[in-house]
């Protein structure tokens, strides 16, 4: 279990390919990247241009918020490895904010830890989000649906 | 009683500081109790904390809610409900 | 949709990040790799080597299948784009048999796109599996678990 | 009738060819029919179709039943389980 935390962009497919070599006997990796769009939905259709992303988070609890999702991965599904690198700080639309990636014998095993680390991410692990575009710039607010979608998870508690 | 207080997002615009060393009175037992204390030291922290549902807490870095105990915690994080990418 | 069928060893990484930067405003990306491991499990513990793995398939119908599947994903998920690569011939343990890739604004709509395709193609797309250990050489069998895995998907037909 | 016949993995191993060219008789309407003709034709081909729950058919590339009419398909394909990975 890996734990990154970066200011430094994250190149998705040089990590993968190093994951995937030192677990080249699980016979799945199922992953995930997150990617900053050029836009932010406002509703109804709308839509404002993102310039920039700025995401402050909290030092030192952050690592161990990632620790503490990714071990909680690992007790509920068989994983052979898994990997949490977390970028912070300024970025450009197009550039990746999160790689997850989860090792199993089993597929199954590693799309669901894939999906939970990154459920549990977006609302536990101690991340805020600022939008800058050409005018302006305010933080984004939380979204509901993140929370319902954590909470599925609490079911098989 | 010394406990390190600090503020992240628009908490932190708000109170003005992101980080301050406080001593509380000793009737400040709960988190809430305390937000309670905190909103009398200034406007700026009384304006963070108008709307308690937009306040999440990490207590010794581990998330809790308003009615948890401080007891000897050596460190008290208030922020916004958190967001990370817009996938 | 893109789907391409090689003999040539995959790239999963530079397969990736290509997928990445043409879809760079996708919010999210999940994929999945599958690797040849060095073993075969024979059930109650016991596994035997595997020094290379053999993939025979159906020129013509294994390209179809595959799309098949690609355009059912994307009528049941909102997706930008999905991506799938498969090898066939004979490969070595550590190798990528198959590249998933599956780009949605939302991350639930890429991870379900992306494990139904897995799914689907594990039970429908026309690949045989041969192995060879050091001593012998023979057909792999077909396991129960995959029917039970792509049935799954027919309750929300 | 002709139709192009090809086959699979171990069933193109046990029949002893990979693709031939057939013209069943006029009474073969479905793939059932056509296999019970198919297994008169060689001892591979009768030994090939000897367990027919562990034989897969796809007609002109689509995967079918065994009881599907053959109609003026073109390409008939008969091999066993898929399988892919071990993951």
């Amino acid at each position: 279990m890996v734990i990154k935390l970066q200011s430094e962009p994250i190149n998705a497919g040089e990590e993968i390919n190093t994951f995937l070599a030192s677990n080249s006997n699980s016979g799945g990796v199922a992953t995930f990247v997150g990617q900053v769009r050029d836009f932010q939905e406002q509703g109804a259709g709308e839509s404002t241009c993102v310039s920039a992303l700025e995401l402050e988070h909290y030092p030192g609890m952050t690592e161990k918020e990632l620790e503490r999702i990714s071990a909680e991965a690992q007790k509920r599904w068989t994983l052979d490895a898994a990997l949490v690198i977390h970028r912070h700080g300024r970025m450009n639309p197009g550039d990746a904010i999160v790689l997850v990636c989860a090792a199993a014998a089993h597929r199954g095993d590693s799309f669901s830890a894939c999906e939970f680390i990154m459920d549990r991410l977006k609302t536990q692990a101690p991340f805020w989000k600022r939008e800058h575009s050409s005018t302006d710039s305010s933080w984004v607010v939380a979204r509901e649906r993140d929370d319902a979608r954590a909470k599925r998870w609490e079911k098989v508690d | 009683m010394s406990i390190t207080v600090l503020y992240f997002a628009w908490v932190k615009e708000k109170v003005g500081i992101g980080e301050e060393q406080l001593s509380p009175p000793d009737n400040v037992k709960t988190i809430s109790d305390f937000i309670a204390w905190l909103e009398t030291q200034s406007p700026g922290h009384a304006s963070a904390f108008s709307d308690k549902s937009q306040i999440r807490i990490a207590l010794d870095q581990l998330h809790v809610p308003f009615d948890t105990d401080i007891g000897d915690a050596k460190e008290i994080a208030f922020f916004p409900p958190v967001t990370g990418g817009a996938w």
